[in-house]
């Protein structure tokens, strides 16, 4: 097992446990804005964790190509497809955390 | 002997949504079965021999019988085409319950 | 005989299907489209009847693959006489669409072919796999077919009908599954008698035999044909009733000889299940009161008497039950045909609304009586030497029991087939309010509102309905020619090699 | 010379934006492993410089992507976004941290670095 | 036993926890946002079992996986939205 | 010859009665009673062999050689007596017809008597059991028109003759078949000469029964007498030949002709005479009893029938001789008594007794001619009747069975003579003697013309003349006799046999028969009361109910439009005959390898959560979702298993499932519908057993063999058979092209069924929980602006997908890809163009899919068609193309055969999208023009259907 190897078991098991935790978030995180934390937590840092841990494993030009842009597109859909999920909640009125200090966007109807 | 508890917890849940009221859930229900089947046809090529069979990568010697995974192949094609006009039937004309009394 | 054409029974019609979304064209073409391959798949038909009549196997390896690699597409008498009624009530239900302005409709012709394709597949194939396969492409058109044509509970039925045929096609495959996890093939060549020899592969066939008898609508699994057909269109009914059960018992007849070798310990299920089907069946449509809901009841006692043939598994038995589901195929359709002609023109086949038809429409009248006649058996009709055969066969094999049913059962069809003539073409004729508006709109899209009672029926819509029973007349009295033809298809399920020789060279 | 810089820049842009990644995920991977909550959590508009779709979306995306906030509504002119924060403590200083972000990108995707000016203050207090 | 297979079941358990999630709710948008959790969770999975099963090919499924399943957490939302755009 | 003869003759007279009828009208009578005359001639003819010498006319012809039944004729004295009945009184019937019916055309009329004529000669002289049943039911049939002709009032009468008599056809099938397969030939003449099944008690028994039940049956014995009478709804010619030539005598034929094989069966003598002596003294009763005048004589009929069969069940030859003459006196004084009644009813205008009276002024040759019949008919010297009612009497005191039988059966057999002297009495004293009783209209008429009385003053005298001249019936009733028992009789017919037994109960029967009609006032007194409770139609009536009742309750069983029932059953089954399996055992094969790895436990866990969860779930949305995850498990699973390609399907499948799935779900309430404990209950168990069943199913039925030879096959084979290294694919595009074909049509057309369902249903709105609460003017409303961040993103995906998509096409054949995955990644980018829309007008996708779906299956097939220049059908053709930067591409026509899949596949995926994704106007399933301009092709299929236009290709709309 080279150190390349142990890198990537490293990256890999430290990706799910990110993911794990982004995942627990879903459960402890106390309005679905901030759950939405979660899923970027394992979304974002834990997908690319793995995915790292996979070209570290096979450290091939091709896979590298390959690799970095499954995770380039793998961060921007995730973050559009996080963008979609929260404005269509948004939208059909899921209430915020009593917590919330201000609502910016609610001003904007009052306004229109 | 894990894909066939794989299978038996398909079937259960296929056959007791497809039993259910309202389109939806049948449809589900039978999706289910459709992957359980699909598993099914893939033990019976035999589960010890795992390898791709694809030539170019590992070796004939080792590689699952590749004649039960072109007939997966072809059966999730049709019945994701019959799942989808089920769909359809769903929203079509009224409600998707499936029952008149309530 | 070149077998390499064998496939043209299948690419043919899709050829033309796909011909017709592309194309579009004039409505001239686009039924020439539609009647063209049925016809010229009735002249092939023809044919390769005549080259197998005396017990020949043509088989094509597809792809000219190496035996038992390759899917093969066989034809015996047996198979070339289902293609042969099979196109005929293909052409002559197209016929009866047109007529209707079915065929106007968004793809029915496209459907239409697409669904003889796939039925053509399935009685070609030797190969089980495959056959599912073939099953599916003649079910994707029905469930459109029924569910874009019909009566107001289309969509309710076009549920039950998917569901259920979706479920089956589901446990057809498990059944593959299980036979290809045992023998390791789903060729039938190769699957020749071996569910006689292991249980296991008894097992799965099982399931497969089990998954064509839903299609077939056998008791106790038979609710859901009785639902969903009477609420097709009458040209659709005829075309499903003539195909697709049918289908179903021609590959109970052909797996259950090939990969069981008719094997005896397990026919007593079929004798039991089968005799109850001719029972409920019949029960079912004498209770029932609109000419369709009756007429597919029926359907399912008849289903019952052909499948015995299977459960005999004697020369004569599977004789009689050949000769039977020929016959069945066009005596069925012309019912649903004749009927569906009052009901297309009078809008409605409810017994208590309709009456006095006879007087006005007397050639429809006959097409519909001979064809009854011929249903519960009566001669000079095929269905009297239908009957005939397959009593004589379960005297020969002792089954008292399903005699007895038999004979009894024939009677209350009778019956049935007597109520329909007494509520739609005796009695009072209906006075013009009594009768809802017409079902389909005119063919130049008006709807009138009805003021008189509809004048005459169009000789287009009874033409097809009067082939069919000029047919069963015609195979009544000619008994011989068909009989022989099922003999010899008979024989060629209890003596397999002949098929397996084809097939595999061996 | 433009061109070079311009290119570093771009090359600097990932291991920024992976550094907020890690950074925010880890703060909120504190929050929840951590008994109770310290959450501050508002909807707050934000006005933006980012002129094209794509400087938009890389924001916008940015945003969305660094866990604690996320990317509600999109305004393209005058060029606003709404985001959810869940760690607010003020107003002006997550406008800072969101400027900071565009700041970044701004240097990536223009050949002339971001604008110096600041944008007009069009936000709430 | 492998050391990646911590790995592998911490996904799983993460998987199981959005699930929970997309059972429970309590709003579609939670079940929206969880659902998105399982389809990366699966991403991880096949990256990992790339690993585990020795099989480069895996990089093929990521790719097509991150290329697709963005439709499904936009399929999700417009659901959510009843098909508001 | 002879006999072949006849029957065309006959044949083509029913053929060309609707010639006759055009042409004649009423009057087509005429012809076809000449024919009938002819043909009477023609048999008589024969007389000299068939009764001279005693040997009979045969012809033969093969039928159905496979089970031996032939067209066999065979014309005995038997059968020569009956013929000579049918043509003979046919004949007179016919004629009779010419003036009884008003002057127009009465096609369905002759057209049925000839066709009935036709079959009852076939019927007696048909020596081929099977042809016997044939023709035994074509007189059925006939005879159900025939009455049905008289108009809707018959049509309930009519069809309790036919099921009746079609009940009494099943049991003479059920017999032949028995006989056929016992004997092994269908020929009734060697199966009666054939002894050896008369040996066994049993069958003979058993035979018999169902023989009998066709006798009773047929000719209306008790208990099924109700029929006749019943159908009397028929006009009166009709009742006039089925009474005293067809239908009912078929059955007399039959008890006849079956004599030889039961005549020594207890049980068949008894059967027979006690029911038939019943028969004749209750309908005896009956008759005396009615009112009007066609009643009368059918009751008659019923009385006299009861007389015959008895006698035929006594079994002698003398009891045969006597049946053979009293079939000869019925047939002549019936047929009389009915055109009697018939002139009465046209000239008078009534056949009510209440009404008649004192005709023989005005109706003298009527009168004359009815006497005569009704005297015959009661027994009175020196009629024909007189002489077979003595033979009757002498038959009846030497019945079988013990030594009280004969005498007890004489006397009943007197006293239904009685009855027939009564009421025979009271027809024609009714009729035409005593005063005129009702309206005006009998009291003026007149004699009928001598061409309509004519025919039944025949038939009248014929009785009169043959009772002076019967020893020249000597010869045929002992050959009939001989015919119908197997032994030589001896009888010489005459008028005075002298003091013996037979005259003094013929004495009684008279005596007794006239103080009945003095007492009854020639049955006055008696009339129209109800001597039994219960009527024959009522039982029928009450029984078909009944059965119908049944078959409605049958029917209920499964009269549910809930599919949950349609498709619990067979899920049931399935467990019943896994249970079945488990409990007989199956001798297993060890399992050849390893069944279960570690990691495997992780999928098995995942699947449960994700079941589990979709199982308990109720929010529609979630129950995707998690269908969904249980999808990304089965990939996971076929990645584990080596099935790449699969796995890659799967997963691209699932994705896609959500995207339609969610066009659809938006329609639909958030919830599901609540279900019942107890039915959750009962769907668990039916699951939970399902479940095991597959389990262990799955267990024990796979993974018991090494690699299948198919198998191993592939896998050495497939790039030398197809130059690719992907074997999967290989097997696919090359080995089992067809079934991919299949599935591509199977594919495509699913989405053009959706098109077509909603063109004739349409799609739900929105569902109102789904509705957006936020206001317009909120920022995160409008959708232009909002959706930028995915339309950006998608700008740069969309390129990425489609060149992604065409070189997983490429390279199918070698590694992961192929027409599927590569059409479902090509759809997806499709999807992520209508996702990512602002619009639904910018989402709509202008190409016309469903050509494009067209286009897949044409392009599949085209290189299907390729193959034949190679001999087959999908045989993929080989080609190596220089490149230009070197070395070769391994051009194959599979390949073609994959872009007619990748492009069926495209197509469907723009269906769903554009069918399901899109509003649609209010009502309306019309979509705005536009499209139409994009597809000329599609142009022309609305010329001629203007109010379903676009009729084959759902797009343009
Ligand atoms: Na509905
Ligand atoms: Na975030």
């Amino acid at each position: 097992m080279n150190a390349l190897d142990v890198a990537g078991i490293v990256c890999m098991t430290a990706g799910a446990l990110v993911f794990l935790v982004g995942s627990i978030g879903l459960l402890r995180l106390q309005d679905f804005y901030a759950r939405l934390s979660g899923v970027s937590i394992a979304g974002a840092l834990g997908t690319a964790l793995l995915l790292l841990g996979l070209l570290l494993h096979y450290p091939t030009v091709d896979n590298a190509i390959k690799i970095g842009l499954a995770l380039l597109i793998q961060l921007a859909t995730a973050a559009v497809g996080g963008n979609a999920i929260a404005r269509a909640g948004y939208l059909v009125g899921v209430k915020p955390t009593e917590k919330t200090q201000f609502d910016d966007l609610a001003a904007t109807e009052k306004d229109g | 002997m894990t894909l066939a508890i794989t299978i038996g917890i398909m079937v259960a849940g296929g056959v007791y949504l497809m039993l259910q009221r309202g389109m939806v859930r049948i449809v589900l229900g039978l999706v289910l079965l459709g992957h359980s089947v699909n598993l099914l046809i893939m033990s019976a090529g035999g589960v010890f021999r795992r390898d791709l069979p694809l030539l170019q990568f590992g070796t004939a010697l080792t590689a699952g019988d590749p004649l039960p995974q072109a007939f997966v192949l072809t059966a999730i094609v049709i019945a994701f085409s019959i799942a989808i006009y089920m769909l359809t039937l769903a929203a079509s004309g009224s409600d998707d319950d499936t029952e008149d009394a309530s | 005989m070149n077998t390499s054409l064998l496939p043209l029974f299948v690419a043919v019609p899709l050829v033309s299907a796909g011909l017709l979304i592309v194309l579009g064209g004039p409505l001239w073409l686009r039924r020439t489209l539609l009647l063209a391959p049925s016809s010229a798949a009735l002249l092939a038909s023809t044919g390769l009847i005549w080259l197998t009549r005396d017990g020949a196997v043509f088989a094509h390896n597809v792809g000219l693959w190496q035996d038992g690699i390759a899917i093969p597409f066989v034809a015996d008498v047996l198979s070339a006489l289902m293609l042969w009624t099979t196109s005929l009530l293909a052409l002559v239900c197209s016929a009866f669409a047109i007529a209707t302005g079915d065929d106007r409709r968004p793809f029915f012709a496209t459907l239409v072919l697409v669904l003889t394709a796939g039925v053509s597949g399935a009685l070609l194939t030797g190969d089980i796999f495959n056959m599912f396969v073939f099953i599916e492409v003649m079910l994707l058109p029905s469930y459109g077919l029924l569910a874009m044509l019909g009566a107001l509970g289309r969509l309710r039925a076009g549920r039950i009908y998917v569901t259920v045929n979706l479920l089956t096609s589901t446990i057809f495959l498990a059944g593959v599954a299980l036979v290809y996890a045992s023998a390791g093939t789903v060729h039938l060549g190769e699957l020749a008698g071996a569910a006689k020899e292991d249980p296991a592969v008894a097992v799965g066939a099982g399931v497969v035999i089990l998954a064509l008898s839903i299609k077939a609508a056998v008791v106790p699994v038979h609710g859901w044909l009785a639902r969903t057909y009477p609420a097709a269109s009458p040209a659709v009914t005829a075309l499903f009733s003539g195909l697709h059960t049918k289908v179903a018992i021609y590959a109970i007849y052909r797996l259950y000889a090939m990969i069981f070798d008719g094997d005896a310990k397990f026919l007593w299920i079929g004798v039991v299940a089968f005799t109850l089907t001719m029972v409920i069946g019949v029960l079912g449509a004498v209770g029932e009161n609109t000419t369709r809901s009756i007429l597919v009841f029926h359907m399912i006692s008849q289903i019952g008497y052909i499948l015995l043939g299977v459960a005999l598994f004697t020369e004569l038995g599977l004789m009689a039950g050949i000769f039977y589901l020929i016959h069945h195929m066009i005596v069925k359709a012309s019912l649903f045909l004749s009927t569906g002609a009052i009901e297309h023109t009078y809008g409605t086949g409810a017994l208590d609304r309709l009456g006095g038809i006879a007087q006005r429409e007397p050639l429809l009248a006959l097409v519909f009586m001979g064809a009854a006649l011929s249903l519960a058996g009566l001669p000079p009709f095929s269905g009297f030497v239908a009957k005939l055969t397959l009593v004589t066969a379960a005297v020969d094999d002792a089954q008292w029991t399903a005699v007895a049913v038999m004979i009894a059962v024939s009677l209350i069809t009778l019956m049935s087939m007597l109520k329909i003539w007494g509520g739609v073409f005796w009695g009072r004729e209906p006075k013009p309010h009594e009768l809802p508006e017409p079902a389909v709109v005119g063919a130049d899209g008006s709807v009138a509102t009805r003021t008189t009672v509809p004048v005459k029926i169009r000789p287009a819509l009874i033409a097809p309905g009067l082939v069919l029973t000029a047919t069963t007349l015609c195979i009544g009295l000619g008994a011989q020619v068909l009989l022989d033809l099922s003999a010899q298809a008979a024989a060629g399920l209890m003596d397999t090699s002949g098929y397996v020789e084809a097939v595999l060279g061996r | 010379m433009t061109h070079l810089m311009w290119a570093l820049r771009v090359l600097r842009f990932p291991f920024y934006a992976g550094w907020e990644i890690i950074r925010t995920s880890f703060e909120v991977m504190w929050d929840i492993v951590t008994p109770g909550s310290a959450s501050t959590p508002a909807f707050v508009e934000v006005p933006i410089r980012c002129g094209s779709d794509l400087e938009t979306t890389m924001l916008a995306n940015l945003i969305s992507l660094t866990p604690g906030t996320v990317t509600v509504a999109v305004r393209r002119a005058p060029a606003t976004l709404w985001v959810h924060g869940l760690y607010v403590k003020d107003r002006a200083s997550f406008l800072e941290g969101i400027r900071e972000m565009e700041n970044h990108i701004l240097a990536a995707t223009r050949l002339t670095g971001p604008p110096e000016s600041a944008p007009a203050e069009g936000g709430r207090n | 036993m492998h050391y990646i297979d911590i790995g592998l079941a911490a996904i799983v358990l993460a998987m199981a926890i959005a699930t929970y999630r997309i059972l429970t709710g309590p709003s579609a948008a939670d079940r929206g946002a969880a659902s998105d959790v399982v389809f990366f969770g699966f991403v991880g999975l096949v990256a990992m079992l790339g690993y585990r099963l020795d099989t480069e090919l895996v990089v093929d499924i990521v790719l097509v996986s991150a290329l697709v399943g963005f439709l499904a957490a936009l399929s999700l939302a417009r659901l959510i939205t009843g098909g508001k755009r | 010859m002879v006999l072949l003869i006849l029957l065309i003759v006959l044949a083509v007279t029913v053929a060309s009665t609707p010639l006759l009828d055009r042409l004649l009208g009423r009057n087509a009578g005429w012809p076809i009673a000449a024919v009938f005359l002819g043909l009477t001639l023609l048999v008589a003819a024969q007389a000299p062999q068939v009764l001279g010498s005693g040997e009979p006319l045969e012809f033969s012809r093969p039928w159905m050689p496979q089970i031996g039944v032939e067209l066999h004729l065979r014309m005995d004295g038997l059968g020569w007596l009956f013929t000579m009945l049918v043509t003979g009184i046919g004949a007179l019937i016919m004629a009779y017809s010419t003036r009884y019916f008003p002057p127009r055309r009465r096609f369905g009329f002759y057209f049925l008597m000839t066709l009935f004529a036709t079959a009852m000669s076939g019927l007696v002289l048909a020596d081929d059991v099977v042809l016997l049943f044939v023709f035994w039911e074509l007189t059925t049939i006939a005879s159900f028109y025939l009455i049905g002709l008289s108009g809707p009032s018959a049509s309930r009468p009519a069809i309790r003759t036919f099921l009746l008599t079609a009940m009494g056809g099943l049991a003479l099938l059920a017999a032949a078949v028995l006989l056929i397969v016992r004997t092994g030939t269908s020929q009734l003449s060697v199966i009666l000469a054939d002894t050896s099944w008369t040996e066994d008690t049993g069958f003979v028994s058993l035979v018999a029964v169902l023989v009998a039940v066709a006798v009773f049956t047929k000719s209306a014995q008790f208990p099924f007498h109700y029929w006749l009478p019943d159908a009397m709804a028929a006009s009166t010619p009709v009742s006039a030949y089925l009474h005293a030539a067809a239908m009912v005598k078929a059955g007399i034929y039959l008890a006849m002709r079956f004599t030889p094989a039961f005549g020594d069966l207890l049980l068949w003598n008894t059967l027979l005479i006690v029911l038939g002596l019943t028969t004749a003294v209750v309908g005896a009763v009956f008759a005396l009893q009615q009112h009007d005048l066609k009643r009368l004589a059918a009751f008659s009929t019923v009385s006299q029938l009861g007389f015959l069969v008895a006698v035929i069940g006594v079994g002698t030859p003398e009891a045969l001789v006597a049946a053979a003459v009293h079939t000869v006196a019925h047939a002549l004084f019936k047929s009389a008594l009915f055109m009697s009644v018939g002139l009465v009813d046209i000239q008078a205008g009534t056949r009510d007794l209440r009404q008649l009276g004192g005709l023989r002024r005005r109706m003298p040759v009527t009168a004359a001619l009815a006497a005569l019949a009704a005297l015959s008919m009661a027994g009175i010297p020196p009629l024909l009747g007189f002489i077979s009612k003595e033979n009757l009497f002498e038959a009846f005191l030497h019945a079988p069975g013990p030594a009280w039988f004969g005498p007890v059966a004489g006397a009943a057999a007197v006293g239904a003579a009685a009855f027939t002297f009564a009421y025979s009495f009271r027809f024609v004293y009714g009729a035409f003697w005593g005063e005129p009783r009702g309206d005006a209209e009998e009291r003026t008429a007149s004699e009928a013309r001598p061409s309509f009385w004519l025919p039944a003053m025949t038939a009248s005298l014929g009785g009169v003349l043959l009772g002076l001249t019967v020893p020249i019936l000597d010869t045929m009733v002992n050959e009939v006799a001989l015919n119908a028992t197997h032994e030589a009789a001896d009888a010489h017919l005459l008028l005075w046999h002298g003091l013996n037994a037979a005259l003094g109960m013929s004495a009684a029967a008279v005596g007794l028969g006239a103080l009945l009609a003095w007492r009854s006032r020639s049955g006055d007194a008696l009339a129209g009361r109800d001597l039994v409770p219960v009527t024959g139609v009522w039982i029928f009536e009450f029984l078909h109910e009944g059965i119908v009742r049944v078959g409605r309750r049958t029917g209920d069983l499964t009269r549910t439009d809930s599919p949950a029932f349609h498709l619990g059953v067979p899920v049931v089954l399935i467990i019943a005959l896994a249970s079945v399996v488990a409990v007989v055992g199956l001798d297993l094969p060890p399992v050849a390898g390893q069944t279960a790895m570690g990691l495997d436990w992780l999928l098995v866990g995942l699947m449960a959560v994700a079941v589990g969860a979709a199982v308990v779930t109720r929010s529609r949305m979630a129950g995707l979702a998690l269908v969904g995850v249980a999808g990304f498990t089965v990939a996971l699973w076929l990645f584990f298993l080596g099935a790449f390609d699969v796995a890659l399907t799967q997963l691209l499948v699932e994705i896609l499932t959500v995207v339609v799935a969610v066009l659809v779900l938006r329609r639909l309430p958030k919830k599901f519908h609540r279900v019942k404990r107890s039915r959750t209950a009962l769907t668990a168990v039916i699951a939970i057993g399902a479940g095991l069943t597959a389990a262990v199913g799955a267990y024990a039925l796979t993974g018991r063999r090494e690699i299948s030879a198919a198998g191993e096959y592939f896998l050495g084979n497939a790039p030398e058979d197809t130059g690719g290294t992907n074997v999967v694919n290989t097997i696919l595009v090359d080995y089992r092209a067809l079934d991919t074909f299949g599935e591509l049509v199977v594919l495509g057309v699913a989405g053009l069924i959706i098109i077509a369902v909603l063109h004739s249903s349409g799609l739900l709105p929105v569902h109102s929980s789904r509705r957006v609460v936020v206001g317009g003017t909120n920022a995160a409303y409008p959708p232009e602006d909002n959706t930028v961040l995915m339309r950006t993103v998608g700008r740069f995906l969309m390129p990425l997908l489609v060149l992604w998509s065409v070189y997983l096409l490429f390279r199918g054949h070698n590694e992961p890809g192929g027409g599927f995955i590569a059409g479902l990644v090509g759809g997806s980018g499709f999807a992520l163009l209508y996702l990512a829309a602002p619009s639904d007008d910018r989402a709509r996708i202008r190409l016309a899919y469903p050509a494009i779906i067209g286009a897949g299956v044409l392009v599949a097939a085209f290189s299907g068609f390729l193959g034949y220049a190679d001999g087959s059908f999908l045989k993929p053709l080989h080609a190596e193309i220089p490149l230009a930067w070197g070395g070769y591409f391994h051009f194959t026509t599979a390949l073609v055969f994959d872009v007619g899949v990748y492009l069926a596949v495209v197509g469907v995926l723009l269906t769903a999208l554009n069918e399901l994704g899109l509003e649609r106007g209010e009502g309306s399933v019309r979509e705005p023009e536009g499209f139409r301009t994009d597809r000329p092709s599609a142009q022309a299929s609305g010329d001629d259907a203007p109010a379903l236009d676009g009729s084959t290709t759902g797009g343009n709309r």
